[in-house]
């Protein structure tokens, strides 16, 4: 970091920010109040010769830049320049643009813009660069746990891109929940057209090809496996992850790795729960799982029906079996794979034997794709015969089975007579325990609700990673015990740094979805390890190079952070102080907002870097009926809403001062309170929505800030002002209308109950 | 002439929707060289004309603030928008791609004040939102776009239009003398995000979208119901402004089917649920939705959303392709067809109809520039005879975001480990 | 110029006597204005239309039409076979294709034909009429024909289904047909492009053994066209024409309608556009005149 | 419910595919009931066309053989050009006609029934059809009295037919024939042999 600083500012007066404010003005506010010795005017900086005049100025030794112009989202890439710290007052879109053009607004217009300038000084002056902490070196090993087909399919593509590989399977061989399969549903779809409208080349069953992608991995020089092996404990961070790998000989080894790879796979569900199916009360109702090791073990000779040896002649597979229900022990959800997975097992019939009766009873055919669609009409070419059904029970008869349902079509009860019954049941995911089931055992106030929580987590299944974190042992889960990732454009966002599930544990899959899925986690993985060996943030703050640092002598240990932290980043040492772990750390700031003794920040983002920007406000008296609103914004949606809302000619209340934040969750109280006894006559909190569907992209940042907020009632009646006066709204980046006229709201809100009593 | 520094070790991404941003933005935050080829003049492709996304209801545009803050800052990443490749030659580890720029009449120096769209008179369709709203000559695709530049239409270059515009600009950012370009860069892996386009709703003739206006596709409903789209996010009928409270989704138009597209293009049912639900939002009790389908394919976690939009009584479902749509006396779409759930025949007229129309790809069988293992559908398939071509997201199967974006960081993987074959043989 | 020459099946409607003689006289007297020459299959026979279906199986019904190829390809070698009747055309066409398609039945249908000392090359195009009149002649020429544009005309096109459906004319969608509006135009009449039922099923065959269920469906038919401010309809199909045309009156007293709607064919309209006599043009065909095309005509 | 051994068993789907014209495009019926609603007669129909394809598949013999359903078709092929999987269900209906016929299952006073084979008698007899004979059989095949009604309600039609030529009362003696009636005759025979042998033993 450069021994000492030197400010420069610069003060665009492009965009018609010279015609709309006097810019001598902001110019001498920038010297004078800013502290910033050289304040410079550009007709457009963001043009080429603008951008050169800033480099010019940092080659001979500028390192703190103060750029007054458009807002923090604009001309980005004109605006970069490595190794300084830069602040930005958002003129254009955070005041011009907000603004209307008449004589009448213009002097609350200019204060708007003194106030921006001031803010963006004091910020500048409170800003550090960060520079790596070098805590963890670059290390290539990946660790896979799981030698399923998506375990296996992860060890390879991630040795295909030339990083070395450790692969936990729990048992003695390779291949997982998938070993048994005789066939597999067609990865591709019908290669040829269609002569005289009549299918051809219709994708039929394929090899599985599970032995030879085992025999890939064990034959890899870059894959090492561990067999019978377990994870007895995963501590550590990306880059530096230790990862005790124990067998059932109870012999441990420790390896260390860059990142993890959870592809555990799924478990099958238990069919005992069906008995109206006659599941357990004969052998021959078996699940499409059971099936599928009958036809492995024939071998391709005739099925047999497993009570007395008969050779399958008529076969009904009952679809959605325990699955797509509410009714207690069944699945909620649908697995995905068991339409297809059923037309194959059909298939299987039909190819031993093509006069089989095969019978599909389905509630919806779910074949999506190009593949799915063919394959669904290659089984109703095989004459696999396909009925809208639901089945109510199977009850043997003298013969064999009879299958009792509704024929939807047909509109009638009705049943069929047959040797064997499928049912087409559903996956589970093969995972741990939810870690905050775990925490809520600690976190429990009440010694009842210790109790109820401890209950809750002896059902849990056990551990698949121990990790040997503050927030428990496994990967947190996102609805069903899946781990799935909670954002759709960011199907692989974790809330463990470094580790990235894979395969059925992420969501009911069949094999092609789960080694697609694997080759993206591999991806991922290699780019943690790759991140951390920079000491780089990874999503969403890519790149950021700070880290949460803190001043040992005043924590008070707490564990408001340890426990806060949405990403389970910070541990605590034997004196119960918080270990950050800086490469497992977002870089969210929840740390920071939770800290009651303000020891925590960022060296370009910290407590101070924002309370000297809302000391910095000019605060004008009581009588001014000029009232300053305090808006902390969230910088990816409520703060783009309000450029944009501007950028569309909406009007925001001349009387806002907006300082984006990373998250709601680095919020200080302190902040708060300091705006408050500064004479502030109302603050405004934007943060994403937080409920089940919550838009936070640090998951729980701004829940955190909302239960935070809620206790500052107290705050506010202690200085006798109305509760009015703080609001925390959820406001998503598309509430262009909305944003500003919540800060309106505040406005006239502020008229009614009048003035802050507290300005000096 | 343009130049791009582009090596072996280059990965060429064709295609800048969230499938090609994702592979992008994956690849070189892994450190790897990327070039980024986008068509339109912005990034984002059709998720940006999205209004929300299923099952979260969240919005497309909150994802993609990250991915252009992404972009913005990323140092490997060179994003080529309004260009198109039209050739590529070579083998695995050695491309050689021909790119072609399109003239956007406006540089770098914009700042997306918008003068020159002010100046301007010439209104054109505005294809961001399906011709649903006109836009200037001059024109910022849409409020997000990155990158923030303004666009000359090339049909007012020559007009005393493109002149206006050039003489509104206080930062000569307008340049009226650009020209077509081409360039050829090397490149080790191609990713291929083409992506998709809403199969052609005319071509249906029995729903007649081509003869009534009250017909419309799922696409254009979303800008309909974009509190940012062309009515403020008023769900109204395109012949006569009234508000559309009694709607009709039709599943498969276009897919499932041996006359259009063989293949089931995934989304269409979620999306339609999704719609319905803004119907719900927008009209609560008046609202009255029929979602007429063959089967609904709400997939895995998806069931979830499916049972609570089931939980609606104001939201019907029938399985039923409806035959055909007649307009009544009052241009009210009227749909007519057999729910096979025993056989009960209707004709069921509506305010509005929604076609949830299939995905086709959209690059035509016949013009990709090399051959690439192509299934009957036109998707790529995964196959070592397409070397180091590697398709994401739409461009491989009919996906849903989420699914595009997972294939797509795949993608990314399987150029990288190219990338690295080469580099450690030039070690 | 040399007429062009095409190897014509009437069908057993269109023969002398029979319910739609009218249309082949039009037929013919548009034909010669147009310098086509029409080359009666010799000894043709019945197609079977889309009724035989009861009594003559799948291949004996096929047979038929093979056996009305074979002598087409036999006495007009080279000629394109071009029938006036929609079944006649589908029936024929729709044989030929299957025969091509399934070599099993066409061996078999060779094995009959054999009986008659015929054999099937089932190489020639078989075209509907309006298929020469819009490939091979054109609207354009179409138009320089025209002596007496039917001016002031409002005109229906109904196409119904066997012209239209499962092949139609090509380029034209299944349920929005435009040659016959467009046909229209070119002779100077107006047309009515948003006539709903124009591709409404008549009833076909089943117009004599289910009366009451076709007739409610004509209803229908001539309800738009009534609706739509048409003076006449015209159609392509013998069927189309006499079942919309000759139940009007059993209509009228079952629904208490007074429909008197003239349904004529396009070979009539163009008959008389190109200056042709009312007889040329078969209008004392009309069992439903057409009194304004009479004028038309009747002005010279 | 009766005999229910048979239920969703192949038997009746395998003989329809082997017996009944473009039979073997039952099976790829996805149930969308497209053709059910675009059927012009489809609110006369018992069983629509899909509704049949899947009660074959579902064993239900006599009901579909003995339904009037499929001699409802107008043979209008609407059904046909908006079927998604392009089943050729207009010929599958007169198939299945045919083959209901064929094994004396046609329900009693089916009228098109009766209309498609006196069609089918009257031009295989000729070798082209004589609209005149054709009519009045049509009229009594109800039997002479029925037929008197029906003749006198469509006297006024046979009346404007004659006026304007388009029916000739001469037809009734004599009438149009082919030259070659003997080779058209065996020509039909020997078709007739060769599906019947056919249709006998399943197709390959």
């Amino acid at each position: 970091m450069a021994a000492e600083k030197k400010l420069v500012g610069y003060l665009c007066t492009g965009c018609g920010i010279s015609e709309r404010l006097n810019v001598n003005q902001l110019q001498t506010i920038a010297v004078r109040e800013g502290k910033i010795p050289e304040v410079k005017q550009h007709a457009r900086l963001c043009a080429p010769d603008g951008v050169q005049m800033i480099a010019d100025d940092i080659a001979a030794g500028a390192t703190h830049l103060m750029l007054a112009g458009c807002s923090r989202r604009s001309k980005v890439e004109a605006f970069s320049f490595p190794n300084v710290a830069i602040s930005r007052a958002n003129l254009r879109e955070g005041v011009i643009w907000a603004r209307p053009n008449t004589p009448d607004n213009q002097e609350t217009t200019q204060e708007m813009a003194n106030d921006y300038v001031r803010m963006a000084c004091a910020e500048l002056r409170y800003l550090n660069i960060p520079s790596p902490s070098g805590e963890q070196k670059l290390n290539k090993n990946i660790l896979v746990v799981g030698g399923g087909v998506t375990g296996m399919t992860a060890a390879l593509e991630t040795a295909a891109a030339g990083y070395p590989v450790h692969l936990v399977c729990d048992e003695a061989e390779l291949g997982g929940v998938w070993k048994n399969l005789y066939k597999r549903v067609p990865f591709r779809a019908a290669a040829s057209a269609v002569p005289n409208g009549y299918d051809v080349d219709l994708p039929q069953p394929e090899e599985p090809g599970i032995t030879e992608m085992s025999a890939q991995v064990l034959a890899n020089p870059l894959i090492t496996v561990h067999f019978n092996a377990q994870l007895s404990k995963t501590s550590g961070a990306p880059g530096r992850f230790a990862a005790d790998i124990t067998n059932t000989a109870g012999a441990t080894v420790t390896e260390n790795f860059g990142a993890i790879i959870q592809a555990s796979d799924f478990k099958e569900y238990d069919a005992n729960q069906l008995p109206e199916f006659a599941y357990g009360k004969t052998p021959d109702v078996m699940t499409n799982f059971e099936l599928e090791r009958l036809a492995k073990a024939a071998n391709g000779a005739p099925l047999k029906r497993p009570s007395d040896g008969k050779i399958v002649e008529s076969v009904a597979f009952i679809q959605c079996a325990g699955q797509r229900s509410e009714q207690n022990g069944h699945l909620p959800y649908c697995s995905g794979f068991c339409c297809t997975e059923s037309i194959k097992q059909a298939l299987y019939f039909k190819a031993q034997n093509p006069d089989c009766d095969t019978t599909i009873l389905f509630d919806d055919l779910r074949t999506p794709g190009a593949a799915g669609e063919d394959f669904y009409r290659c089984g109703q070419q095989e004459m696999v015969t396909f009925s809208k059904g639901k089945a109510s029970a199977v009850v043997k008869n003298s013969a064999g089975l009879t299958v009792k349902f509704q024929d939807l079509i047909l509109n009638e009860a009705t049943e069929l007579n047959c040797d064997l019954v499928v049912l087409a049941t559903g996956q589970i995911p093969n995972n741990g325990p939810d870690p905050y089931a775990q925490l809520a055992v600690d976190e429990a106030e009440t010694e009842e609700e210790k109790e109820a929580a401890r209950i809750k987590l002896e059902v849990a299944p056990p551990s698949i990673l121990n990790l040997d974190y503050r927030q428990g042992t496994d990967l947190p889960q996102l609805k069903h015990g899946f781990l799935d990732s909670h954002f759709i454009c960011f199907p692989y966002e974790t809330r463990r740094t470094g580790i990235y599930a894979a395969g059925p544990v992420r969501r009911p899959m069949d094999m092609k979805q789960a080694m697609d899925d694997a080759v993206g986690a591999a991806m991922k993985a290699i780019q943690a390890a790759e991140s951390a060996a920079n000491s780089a943030a990874v999503h969403p703050r890519v790149g950021d190079l700070s880290y949460p640092v803190f001043r040992k002598e005043g924590c008070t240990q707490c564990k408001r952070c340890t426990v806060e932290c949405p990403f389970g980043a910070i541990n605590e040492d034997e004196n119960r102080y918080p270990v950050f772990n800086e490469s497992r750390c977002r870089r969210c700031g929840t740390c920071m907002g939770a800290c009651p003794v303000r020891v925590i920040s960022f060296e370009n983002y910290s407590i101070d870097s924002v309370n000297q920007q809302i000391k910095a406000v000019d605060i004008p008296d009581e009588f001014s009926e000029k009232p300053r609103i305090l808006v902390l914004a969230c910088e990816n949606d409520a703060y783009p809403a309000l450029d944009m809302a501007a950028q569309a000619g909406i009007e925001t209340t001349p009387f806002a001062r907006v300082v984006p934040v990373r998250c709601l969750g680095s919020v200080s109280l302190s902040w708060i309170t300091d705006s408050l006894s500064s004479g502030y006559d109302g603050i405004v909190l934007m943060g994403c929505r937080r409920d089940e569907d919550y838009q936070c992209h640090f998951v729980r940042g701004s829940a955190i800030a909302a239960e935070r907020l809620s206790k500052v009632g107290d705050t506010l009646t202690q200085l006798n002002l109305e509760p009015e006066r703080i609001v925390v709204h959820e406001v998503a980046i598309t509430d262009l209308e909305r944003a500003p006229r919540l800060l309106n709201e505040m406005a006239q809100n502020i008229e009614k109950i009048g003035m802050s009593p507290f300005k000096f | 002439m343009m130049a791009v520094a582009a090596t072996v070790e280059t990965i060429l991404v064709v295609g800048g929707g969230i499938s090609g941003m994702t592979a992008a933005l994956e690849a070189a935050e892994t450190g790897k060289q990327v070039v980024l080829v986008e068509q339109r003049p912005y990034l984002g492709g059709r998720v940006t004309q999205l209004y929300k996304y299923f099952p979260k209801l969240c919005f497309p545009t909150c994802g993609l603030e990250i991915n252009q803050r992404r972009t913005k800052q990323n140092p490997h990443l060179t994003v080529l928008t309004l260009a198109q490749v039209t050739g590529l030659t070579g083998a695995v580890g050695d491309y050689t791609a021909t790119i072609k720029l399109a003239p956007r009449y406006v540089n770098e120096r914009c700042t997306a004040c918008g003068d020159c769209a002010t100046a301007v008179e010439t209104e054109f369709d505005d294809e961001y939102n399906y011709g649903l709203s006109k836009r200037k000559g001059a024109y910022l695709p849409y409020r997000m776009a990155h990158p923030a530049r303004y666009v000359l239409d090339p049909a007012i270059i020559g007009t005393a239009d493109a002149e206006k515009a050039k003489a509104a600009c206080k930062y000569d950012a307008i340049d009226l003398e650009m020209r077509e370009e081409t360039l050829e860069l090397r490149c080790g892996a191609v990713i291929w995000a083409t992506g998709w386009q809403p199969y052609d709703a005319a071509k249906i003739q029995p729903y007649g979208y081509d003869r009534f206006a009250n017909v419309i596709t799922s696409v254009e409903f979303e800008r309909l119901a974009d509190v940012n789209g062309p009515t403020g996010g008023k769900i109204v009928r395109p012949s006569d402004g009234k508000e559309a409270k009694k709607i009709a989704f039709i599943q498969c138009a276009g897919s499932r089917d041996r006359n259009h597209l063989l293949h089931c293009s995934r989304i269409c049912c979620m999306a339609s649920m999704k719609q319905a639900t803004y119907v719900i939002d927008a009209f609560a009790e008046q609202a009255e939705i029929n979602i007429y389908y063959i089967d609904l394919r709400s997939i895995d976690r998806f069931e979830d959303f499916y049972t609570k939009v089931r939980a609606n009584k104001n939201i019907k479902f029938i399985k039923s392709k409806p035959s055909s749509i007649v307009a009544d006396k009052d241009g009210n779409p009227v749909v007519h067809g057999v729910d096979t759930e025993g056989y009960n025949r209707y004709a069921e007229p509506h305010d509005l109809v929604v076609l949830a129309v299939g995905m086709e790809p959209a690059v035509n069988q016949n013009d990709f520039p090399l051959a690439l293992k192509i299934n009957r559908e036109g998707f790529i398939e995964a196959a070592p005879e397409n070397g180091g071509v590697f398709a994401a997201g739409c461009a491989a199967d009919a996906l849903d975001v989420n699914r595009s974006a997972q294939h797509a960081t795949g993608a990314a993987l399987r150029a990288i480990q190219v990338i690295n074959r080469v580099a450690r043989a030039e070690v | 110029m040399a007429k062009r020459q095409y190897s014509f099946y009437p069908g057993c409607s269109s023969q002398k006597g029979a319910s739609s003689s009218n249309y082949l006289i039009s037929a013919q007297t548009m034909c010669e204005e147009l310098e086509i020459q029409l080359n009666e299959i010799p000894d043709w026979n019945c197609c079977g239309a889309s009724i035989g279906y009861a009594g003559g199986g799948e291949l004996p019904r096929l047979t038929l039409s093979a056996r009305n190829i074979a002598l087409s390809e036999k006495h007009h070698p080279g000629q394109d076979i071009v029938a006036t009747c929609a079944a006649c055309w589908l029936s024929t066409r729709e044989a030929a294709e299957r025969l091509q398609h399934d070599q099993a039945r066409c061996a078999e249908a060779n094995i009959a034909l054999a009986e008659a000392g015929l054999t099937l090359k089932n190489q020639t195009p078989i075209k509907h009429m309006v298929e020469v009149l819009i490939q091979d002649i054109g609207y354009d020429t179409i138009k320089t024909k025209v002596k007496r544009p039917l001016s002031g005309l409002k005109i229906a096109g109904y196409v119904g289904c066997q012209t239209n459906r499962p092949f139609g004319i090509a380029g034209e969608s299944f349920e929005n047909p435009k040659y016959l509006d467009q046909l229209v135009e070119t002779l100077g009449a107006d047309s009515i492009p948003q006539f709903e039922k124009k591709v409404q099923c008549c009833g076909g065959a089943l117009a004599f053994s289910e009366p009451e269920k076709s007739q409610e469906m004509i209803k229908g038919i001539l309800e738009s066209a009534y609706d739509n401010g048409a003076n006449l309809i015209v159609t392509p199909c013998p069927v189309c024409q006499m079942n919309v045309e000759v139940y009007q009156a059993q209509i009228n007293a079952t629904y208490g309608t007074n429909f008197k709607m003239p349904v004529v064919y396009y070979s009539t309209l163009m008959a008389v556009a190109f200056g042709r006599s009312a007889k040329d043009a078969a209008l004392t065909g009309q069992v439903i005149p057409a009194i304004q095309l009479e004028a038309i005509a009747e002005k010279a | 419910m009766g005999d229910m051994s048979k239920n969703y068993r192949l038997n009746f789907l395998k003989e329809v595919e082997a017996n009944v014209e473009e039979g073997e495009w039952v099976k790829m019926c996805m149930q969308c009931g497209v053709c059910s609603g675009s059927c012009p007669l489809g609110k006369f129909w018992n069983h629509p066309p899909q509704e049949i394809f899947m009660m074959i598949r579902a064993g239900k013999r006599e009901e579909v053989l003995t339904s009037n359903a499929m001699w409802m078709c107008t043979s209008c092929y609407n059904c046909i050009v908006r079927c998604p999987r392009e089943l050729p269900i207009t010929h599958i209906m007169h198939g299945l006609a045919h083959y209901a016929k064929r094994l004396g299952l046609i329900p009693q006073q089916q009228p098109t029934a009766k209309f498609a084979q006196l069609f089918w008698n009257n031009l295989s007899n000729k070798g082209r059809v004589n609209e005149l004979k054709l009519g009045v059989k049509l009229y009594f095949m109800n039997g002479i009295g029925e037929g008197f009604k029906t003749s006198l309600k469509m006297k006024d039609i046979g009346m404007g037919m004659m006026k304007t030529k388009r029916m000739n009362p001469l037809e009734i003696v004599g009438g149009h024939g082919l030259e070659d009636i003997k080779g058209f005759q065996a020509m039909l025979k020997k078709a007739q042999e060769l599906e019947d042998q056919r249709i006998a033993t399943p197709r390959p």
